[in-house]
């Protein structure tokens, strides 16, 4: 059984070395994020065959990890998109403020 | 005995370092980098390094990721002038020192001495900590020294990060405002995952008495929940004169001094005594994994910065 | 061919020991460099580990794990602040790279680090100080 | 017999994330490629965990194998959405160099 878990593990290696080409490839910034989230599904599944085949559980708890930060960076990037990292990126372009109102600051 | 699955990972995790390193493209080299924290997670549970895998899958994977995407984008939207590239010599001279380098620790790596490790007399030592895993006795323990220095780096950092706000600006909240429409995919990811992560962070700073997981594992997760709570808009970046801020960022090193002092009077710096060891050490991880949370979290928010014109 | 499972991975350690270095010393932009240097770091924690992992053991060497987490937290920390160095170096006009590194006004790096496509994305105003400028000026004209 | 489902099911979960980085190469453009990953690969490691719940020892580690694929998939839902947004509307429509 050992061998058939890293069998596939190793398969699931494969599948992040493809997806590891988009990113290189591109062409959008979109796509290699992407690609990142596959490997990071990937990954996690890699974990679980790991406990499986080492059969130790408590390698579980780095899948646990894994699949909630996954997402962290995605929220990172879709915001990087507007605003310098600020901005909402689900508003239409329509309701960014047309100018920002006068600044006092400098005293 | 190494697989193939084990050849295979070494080699990705080489061929992502070199796109991360050499790659022309910038943003490339940043998902390149993210993807790295995460294959370095599993080749540290291939080495049975459970404990940081633990901590390179929160910190390597997760936390450097938004860290490094803010940055660049900031980065591209101060349009700053292209670097100059460094002369031919200077690259030549470098490639063949690195490649000496790394030509002599592969050399090196058959004749090192075999040495037997600590391992037996941390387990000679073990029941007298406080803790049932290893890891977690040699971090708040035997080595608690190394661990109180870790939590003021992490602090000095903090307070450099602070040190490149404006005086306008000081003392404000930490970071930009961020700006997300209610309905939003985005305000309903914030609302659902930070309550899982503060269940799964408090349950690995626990599970650390016994088993991998730990203060800083679990203070990065925690620390995780806090910055897309921010990030999806639902909670203001604290002021960075909040006073629980402030008591959130010293309580763990506090604490950690406050042991330190108090094993000194009695005995010697960081000894626990063994009969209380389990509840001081448990107390000590609670506290240190807030403060650790709090500061990871501030140093990815930054810096207090001009917000007008963008709050909500 | 008997490889004992530590092997692939202390070679890898040593590669990236190698690639960051280098990447340290001939990449000219800043973010380039702390990306470079984590690699390094990474490179050094999974060759301490690996080495840690040699011998009839029967679990991992609690000290080196407990070394390389303290290790990966410094990093990140040094991460961020370095990253908050950089950006605050470009608000200050001061470009993706460190002037030093232009001996005797060395050459543009003309293909620069990206490609257009990618800054299609990304937010052209210049906040903090040099936007306030801007618009003082712009109140000016 | 539930080694023989464990190994079928981690086989079929392989597949699934072999088919997922097929459409990654393939296909011509960025919401269609999202539209072949986000499906794959979340039903691959949900195929590969159902089958390592068959070998887990108790029932904690089952909670965690079912916790890590609803996780996995909830995250997937809200970066495909993120991302398949700034893959259809990658500039932001500000009025950038034209504003001053």
């Amino acid at each position: 059984m050992i061998e058939a878990y890293l069998l596939v593990a190793t398969g699931l290696l494969l599948t992040i070395a493809v997806a590891l080409w988009r990113i290189a490839r591109g062409p959008d910034p979109a796509d290699r994020m992407m690609a990142a989230q596959l490997v990071g599904t990937s990954g996690i599944a890699i974990v679980l065959l790991l406990a499986a085949a080492g059969d130790d559980w408590a390698m579980l708890d780095v899948a646990l990890v894994l699949a909630l930060l996954a997402a962290l960076s995605v929220v990172a990037f879709a915001k990087s998109v507007r605003r310098a990292g600020y901005g909402d990126p689900e508003d239409a372009p329509e309701h960014e403020p047309a100018s920002r109102p006068p600044e006092h600051t400098d005293a | 005995m190494a697989t193939p699955f084990d050849l295979a990972l070494s080699l990705l995790v080489l061929v992502i370092a070199a796109f991360a390193v050499l790659g022309r493209h910038g943003f490339m080299a940043v998902v390149f980098f993210i993807t790295f924290g995460l294959l370095l997670a599993l080749a540290w549970l291939r080495l049975d390094a459970v404990d940081v895998a633990l901590a390179e899958a929160a910190i390597g994977a997760g936390l450097t990721g938004v860290l490094l995407l803010v940055a660049r984008s900031r980065l591209k939207a101060l349009e700053p002038p292209l670097a100059p590239a460094p002369h031919p010599v200077l690259r030549a001279g470098a490639g063949v020192g690195a490649a000496a380098v790394t030509t002599g620790l592969v050399l090196a790596i058959p004749a090192l001495p075999l040495s037997t490790g600590l391992q037996a007399e941390v387990m000679e030592q073990l029941p007298l900590t406080g803790t049932d895993n290893p890891v977690t006795a040699v971090l708040l323990n035997l080595r608690g020294w190394d661990t109180l220095l870790e939590t003021l780096v992490l602090l000095a950092a903090l307070l450099g990060v602070w040190t490149l706000a404006r005086e306008i600006d000081w003392p404000g909240r930490a970071g930009r405002a961020h700006r997300t429409r209610p309905d939003g995919v985005l305000a309903q990811f914030g609302r659902v995952l930070p309550p899982l992560a503060l269940v799964i962070g408090v349950y690995l700073v626990w599970v650390g008495g016994h088993r991998p997981g730990g203060a800083f594992q679990g203070g990065t997760v925690l620390a995780a929940a806090w910055i897309v709570t921010v990030m999806a808009g639902l909670l203001p970046a604290p002021r960075v004169d909040d006073r629980t801020l402030r008591t959130a960022l010293l309580a763990g090193p506090v604490a950690f001094v406050v042991l330190a002092v108090a094993g000194l009077l009695a005995d010697s710096v960081l000894v626990f005594p063994p009969d209380r060891a389990k509840l001081l050490l448990l107390g000590l991880e609670a506290l240190l994994a807030v403060s650790i949370a709090a500061t990871l979290a501030m140093l990815v928010f930054g810096a207090p910065e001009d917000r007008s014109g963008r709050d909500p | 061919m008997n490889l004992p499972i530590w092997m692939p991975y202390a070679l890898c350690g040593a590669g990236l020991i190698g690639l960051g270095l280098y990447g340290l010393l001939a990449r000219p932009q800043l973010l380039r460099r702390i990306l470079a240097f984590n690699v390094m770091g990474a490179g050094i924690f999974l060759l301490f580990g690996a080495l840690a992992r040699r011998g009839e053991i029967a679990y991992a060497d609690p000290v080196p794990q407990a070394m390389i987490i303290t290790g990966i937290v410094v990093a990140v920390s040094a991460t961020a602040l370095a990253l908050a160095l950089i950006v605050a170096h470009a608000g200050a006009g001061g470009g993706e790279g460190l002037p030093s590194d232009t001996p005797g006004g060395g050459k543009r790096d003309e293909r620069g680090d990206d490609d257009a496509r990618d800054d299609a994305g990304h937010d052209r105003r210049i906040p903090g100080r040099d936007r306030r400028r801007n618009e003082r000026e712009g109140a000016a004209r | 017999m539930l080694d023989a489902l464990t190994l079928t099911l981690i086989g079929l979960g392989l597949g699934f994330f072999a088919a997922g980085s097929v459409g990654l190469i393939r296909f011509p453009d960025s919401p269609s490629r999202l539209h072949a990953l986000t499906k794959a690969d979340n039903l691959g490691l949900g195929l590969i965990a159902l089958g390592l719940a068959f070998q887990v020892p108790d029932l904690g580690s089952l909670l965690k194998l079912l916790l890590v694929w609803a996780l996995a998939i909830f995250s997937a839902g809200a970066a495909a959405q993120l991302v398949g947004r700034v893959a259809v509307e990658p500039d932001d429509g500000l009025p950038d160099s034209t504003e001053r």
